[in-house]
């Protein structure tokens, strides 16, 4: 099982709208089941689901090449598939199980793998953007033209530190784009009563190009993402992408009663007409690039990868409690 | 261990007979109570207006007491602390509510060079009456970032005052007293006991002065001093001493400062044994002060060294299994006063 | 002497071009003054001159009612007693006296003083910005109509705080003014090091009104300030002013050789075209509302006010030792 | 006191003479070498490159290593700590200047909740090799928000490692180890030290371990604990106590985390007696902590109870008679340890 093939970087050429495709079932694939794991009492913590989200991670992670990097969120199981992360692995983490991305110690919150240049999920909103600026720094000093993408929650847009972060990117032509996610809530607060004027005007004033593009449309996003990935890496410095988008879930598994801070009809309306996975099948069937079968066939060949992933974490064993005291200092 | 937990002796009985509340709910009834009793009083923080935090904790006070006063805020913790600083100078009370304690690292700026010391600076001028709530405790799994109890940081800094109760009667009368305080606090509920511990609360308006400890058990052969969430686990050592015919007296300090020295230090007096025991980080943190105080305020009656135990020195990991081998327990309270007391 | 006359708040009427003229010697000649007890060695600590910004500090102040509220930095002398703080009270506390505003507990970086408004100068780079904001949030809360002004210099837009601090200030419509004091340079840095895009695009991505302002010119000051104030007393919110201006002095009294950090050239030009209180007074006596033996016999006055004020200061007792544990609670 | 300050007993002379080197030199030597040594370190800071920041202590780096490795900064102390762990990350070892210790308040969240964690957080998978360079220390009449000595709260931190040297070769070799570190260190720099404290520093390369404490002078009578700016009051009020024929070892940590408890309890075994004397805030501190373990580990070969110094306990004030009542001094330590041996 550990060289279980990962159903997000097989089967399909990078980079391709079919590859899109198949990496946004994935994530809705492994969300899924992060929900049966929770509401079955088997997974522990908290789980927040990126399901309605998935077109903003495989349309930036696309545009980026294996040795770039990313920083996530706690909102972050699609960042991480989208780089490239084995759903295997990631599961035993959430399980909080030895095999696990973290050996157990982080959980669903601490997803990180250098492997696939992932800095690591951040329970800190805003936590990844002065993480990010760094590794585009260092990059830049070590001449390596990677790239790092700050993916963040549009309530990030409260943490100064952001502000901080695009200025010293600004100032020193980083390669780092930051990737607004503006999923209108900030867990159970609309993000109007929260963010004052226009938020793509607050990148622009520190003097980055930044673009709003429509978060449930991955060519979109994966067309603007290259455009300022390819800037970046030139050495023309950061970007800043807000992506509207929506979670069609609660804030975390727990939450099921929202009606008190977001109406039916608006989920009902982004489920219905806003589904990234299913526009992006419907575009594929009428360009004539994948027919009806080939889609279900995708997602048959991942939900199966996915349904051993499960199995693979499930019975792994936890860490013994002795290594509690192991990976503090390097 | 149960669903909830009843808490120790609580206060002389009224006359009346005693609700009993959750740790939460009497927070809750603090924070009504003191913003009926004083319009100056609001509160601010992420998701505290319909959402309630959520712990839920103040669900309700919104409806009471509107928007304007129950205010929602940005993720702008440096921010509204701030906001907060500069109104508690100019006429408000303020209360900001610190999700989780964690994010205390993004506020010691404004706590610290700025809260704590505009008083001092000012020559006394100028007044910061403000509280700031913060959650502490881990075993829910949060991993590292959700789960500090990081008292020790605001508990070395003159100028604030904290508190950190154990109880529900305890909560309310030092929440009540801190908001009617001209200081700034920093204060620390276990988002564990929120719902889990239970205990008597009188209807009467009552506050519990800052700085005086609760002996929460008498006790002969030895004294645990414990804080917040191990207080219950004190008194749960203390019951599986007691069936070994060891006699503990659990001290609960209540606030960290101003720190009762004479209460601690007279229960180890009469004890001659002593292990103190918090849920923050081992090192450097609680338990060596309070160690420190009573090995030198006991020192010529004491059997043997003041113990401590503390969180386990690791950031707080995920896994079940890890993140129960952090937090101190009965057992290893157990353990260790049984040593202490050769039997 | 504790009944001195205040030469800032006296002998000519407010808001007046001949007061602000006034006001600004009064700032000119104090820290004068100030860089004589220093030289001398009988100031303890450090002292971060005015000189060469009073118009900044005059021009917004003399738009303020006298409770409205500011907030001052590390280079505070001149806010401080443009917003009616006794210069006989404040040399006491520079020389860390008990007779001092602040008991000699505070010294220069932390002149405060609840009767003329002044929540405090403030040694921490931007720590004045949340307060400011909290002072105009009570103000709103209790209807009191008071306006507050956060001073900073541009070193300041570095601070996150500060972008938080406006984003709730626009939110919640409070009457705040940001007046950044652009005097080039952070420190030894001058401010295109340190600044990336266009300093008043910042508060304006945040729905902010903002102007940029010539901060030497104290009629277009006030004028200004005047226009802000008047639109945050109405209730419609924050606004921001960027005023351009030059410290003529070192960062700090010894801070002499400052030719690795600034060109001579640019310090003369500055001192010679561009001093606020030579070019306030030529056009007080081209406008005919003065005469030059006017603004000497003012500047006479205001010398010997000044004089005596530094005098009390060095006569009035160091505080007893033993209060050194009073004032830290209320 | 005189201008500057002899170190005590140095290492043992190496054949040559030793160089005399002040506190401030020694750190810029160690700075320049490692730089010279490994081109992934640069120093990122305020103020650090042309001007050499405020105490002109890594002037001349710039001229050497250029604008790329000594690079000035806006003034976000958040913004650029964060943008060092990130790099520290992925390949650079960064060295970040925080001008004023009490910015540390700014950073707390990057230090604590970022890079002290990242490791365990990944299953040790991500490394944040870096150093926090942070001054503290007072006496400078810079009052509240310019004088404080905050290394408790790191200390208090897993993940981190604290280091506060003393001396111009402590300091030089300490630091050389904590850049070649492959963890998060926090590196206190005693801002009066830098020109005042000088003493002797090898030509040759070498670094001082992290975790091993050092005897500055022995004795037999009792022990001072000291850290950074005390060490040099310990070693004062010993020469004040030879006078009166009371023989006292001092004995320098030199870094609070790791910390070297063998060292440490075996003076106190030998000499029975001891004081913990450091310049941060008196409560919740250092001392609490050092106190503890010596009172633990040497409990029955105590005379009495371990005494403690610290900063007193309100906020730095700017007059001076009130600066110098703030600051443990060598009289009060003499008073103190001549009271504890009875003379
Ligand atoms: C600094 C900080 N403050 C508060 C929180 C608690 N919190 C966790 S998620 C969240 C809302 C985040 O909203 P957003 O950034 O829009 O991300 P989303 O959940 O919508 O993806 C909050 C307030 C936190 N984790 N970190
Ligand atoms: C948070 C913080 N960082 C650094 C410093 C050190 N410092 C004091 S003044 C200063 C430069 C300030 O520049 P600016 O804001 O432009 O004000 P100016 O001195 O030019 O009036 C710095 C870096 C500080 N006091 N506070
Ligand atoms: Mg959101
Ligand atoms: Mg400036």
């Amino acid at each position: 099982m550990a060289t279980a093939p990962n159903p997000a970087t097989t089967g399909v050429e990078a980079g391709t709208p079919l590859r899109m495709y198949r990496q946004m079932i994935a994530i809705r694939l492994f969300e899924e089941r992060v929900n049966d794991l929770y509401t079955r009492a088997l997974m522990p913590g908290l789980a927040h689901l990126y399901i309605g989200e998935e077109a903003v991670a495989v349309g930036i992670c696309e545009a980026l090449r294996a040795d770039d990097y990313i920083t996530s969120t706690h909102r972050g199981h699609g960042h991480c598939l989208a780089k490239g992360a084995a759903p295997h692995l990631m599961f035993a983490e959430l399980l909080g199980k030895e095999a696990g991305y973290c050996k157990g110690k982080g959980g669903s919150m601490h997803i990180a793998d250098p492997a696939t240049g992932n800095l690591g999920a951040n329970a800190i909103v805003g936590g990844g953007a002065a993480l990010a600026t760094g590794a585009a720094y260092a990059s830049k000093v070590l001449g390596q033209g990677r790239v790092a993408v700050c993916f963040f929650g549009e309530g990030a847009l409260g943490q100064g530190v952001l502000y901080e972060s695009m200025n010293l990117a600004q100032l020193w032509k980083l390669p780092v784009i930051y990737a607004c996610e503006n999923n209108l809530y900030n867990e159970y607060t609309h993000y109007s009563e929260t963010t004052a004027g226009d938020p793509v005007a607050r990148p622009a004033a520190f003097g980055l190009p930044a673009e709003t593009v429509d978060g449930q449309d991955v060519r979109a996003v994966h067309a603007a993402a290259s455009r300022m990935v390819e800037r970046a890496r030139r050495g023309d410095g950061p970007g800043f992408l807000l992506l509207n988008t929506y979670r069609f879930r609660g804030h975390h598994v727990g939450d099921i009663a929202r009606e008190y801070y977001r109406p039916k009809h608006e989920e009902q309306h982004w489920m219905a007409e806003r589904d990234p996975v299913a526009l992006h099948a419907a575009w594929l069937v009428s360009e004539g690039l994948a027919d009806q079968a080939m889609l279900d066939r995708i997602e048959k060949e991942v939900a199966a990868e996915m349904d051993a992933a499960v199995e693979f974490a499930q019975n792994a064993p936890y860490p013994d409690p002795q290594r509690v005291d192991e990976d503090v200092y390097a | 261990m149960p669903d909830t937990v009843a808490t120790g002796p609580g206060p002389a009985p009224s006359g009346t007979a005693l609700r009993e509340l959750t740790f939460g709910e009497a927070i809750r009834e603090a924070l009504a109570e003191e913003m009926r009793r004083d319009p100056r009083v609001v509160l601010l923080g992420e998701d505290v207006a319909e959402a309630g935090t959520p712990f839920k904790v103040v669900k309700g006070l919104v409806e009471e007491f509107g928007k304007d006063r129950v205010v929602d805020t940005p993720i702008s913790e440096a921010g509204f602390t701030g906001l907060a600083v500069g109104a508690a100078m100019t006429g408000l009370r303020p209360i900001v509510d610190i999700m989780f304690g964690d994010f205390l690292a993004l506020i010691m700026d404004q706590v610290v060079n700025q809260a704590a010391k505009i008083h001092y600076m000012s020559g006394g001028k100028w007044k910061v009456p403000m509280v700031i709530r913060a959650t502490m405790g881990a075993t829910r799994r949060s991993a590292a970032q959700h789960s500090q109890s990081l008292h020790a940081w605001p508990s070395h800094v003159p100028g604030l005052k904290v508190a950190i109760p154990s109880t529900p009667y305890d909560a309310k009368g030092l929440l009540k007293a801190a908001i009617r305080d001209d200081n700034p606090i920093v204060f620390f509920e276990d988002k564990i006991s929120y719902a889990k511990v239970k205990g008597p609360v009188p209807d009467e308006d009552y506050v519990i002065p800052l700085g005086v400890a609760d002996i929460k058990r008498e006790g002969r052969d030895i004294t645990l001093v414990a804080t917040s969430s191990m207080v219950q686990v004190a008194l749960g050592a203390a019951a599986m001493l007691e069936e070994i015919g060891i006699n503990a007296e659990v001290v609960d300090p209540r606030t960290t400062w101003p720190l009762d020295e004479k209460t601690l230090i007279e229960s180890v007096r009469k004890t001659s044994r002593c292990i103190v025991v918090d849920e923050g980080y081992y090192r450097y943190g609680i338990t060596g002060e309070i160690a420190s105080v009573i090995a030198e305020g006991a020192f010529y009656d004491l059997d043997g060294p003041v113990r401590r135990i503390g969180a386990r020195h690791v950031p707080v990991p995920f896994s079940p299994p890890l993140e129960d081998a952090t937090v101190p327990t009965e057992r290893d309270l157990f353990t260790m006063a049984r040593q202490m007391c050769n039997k």
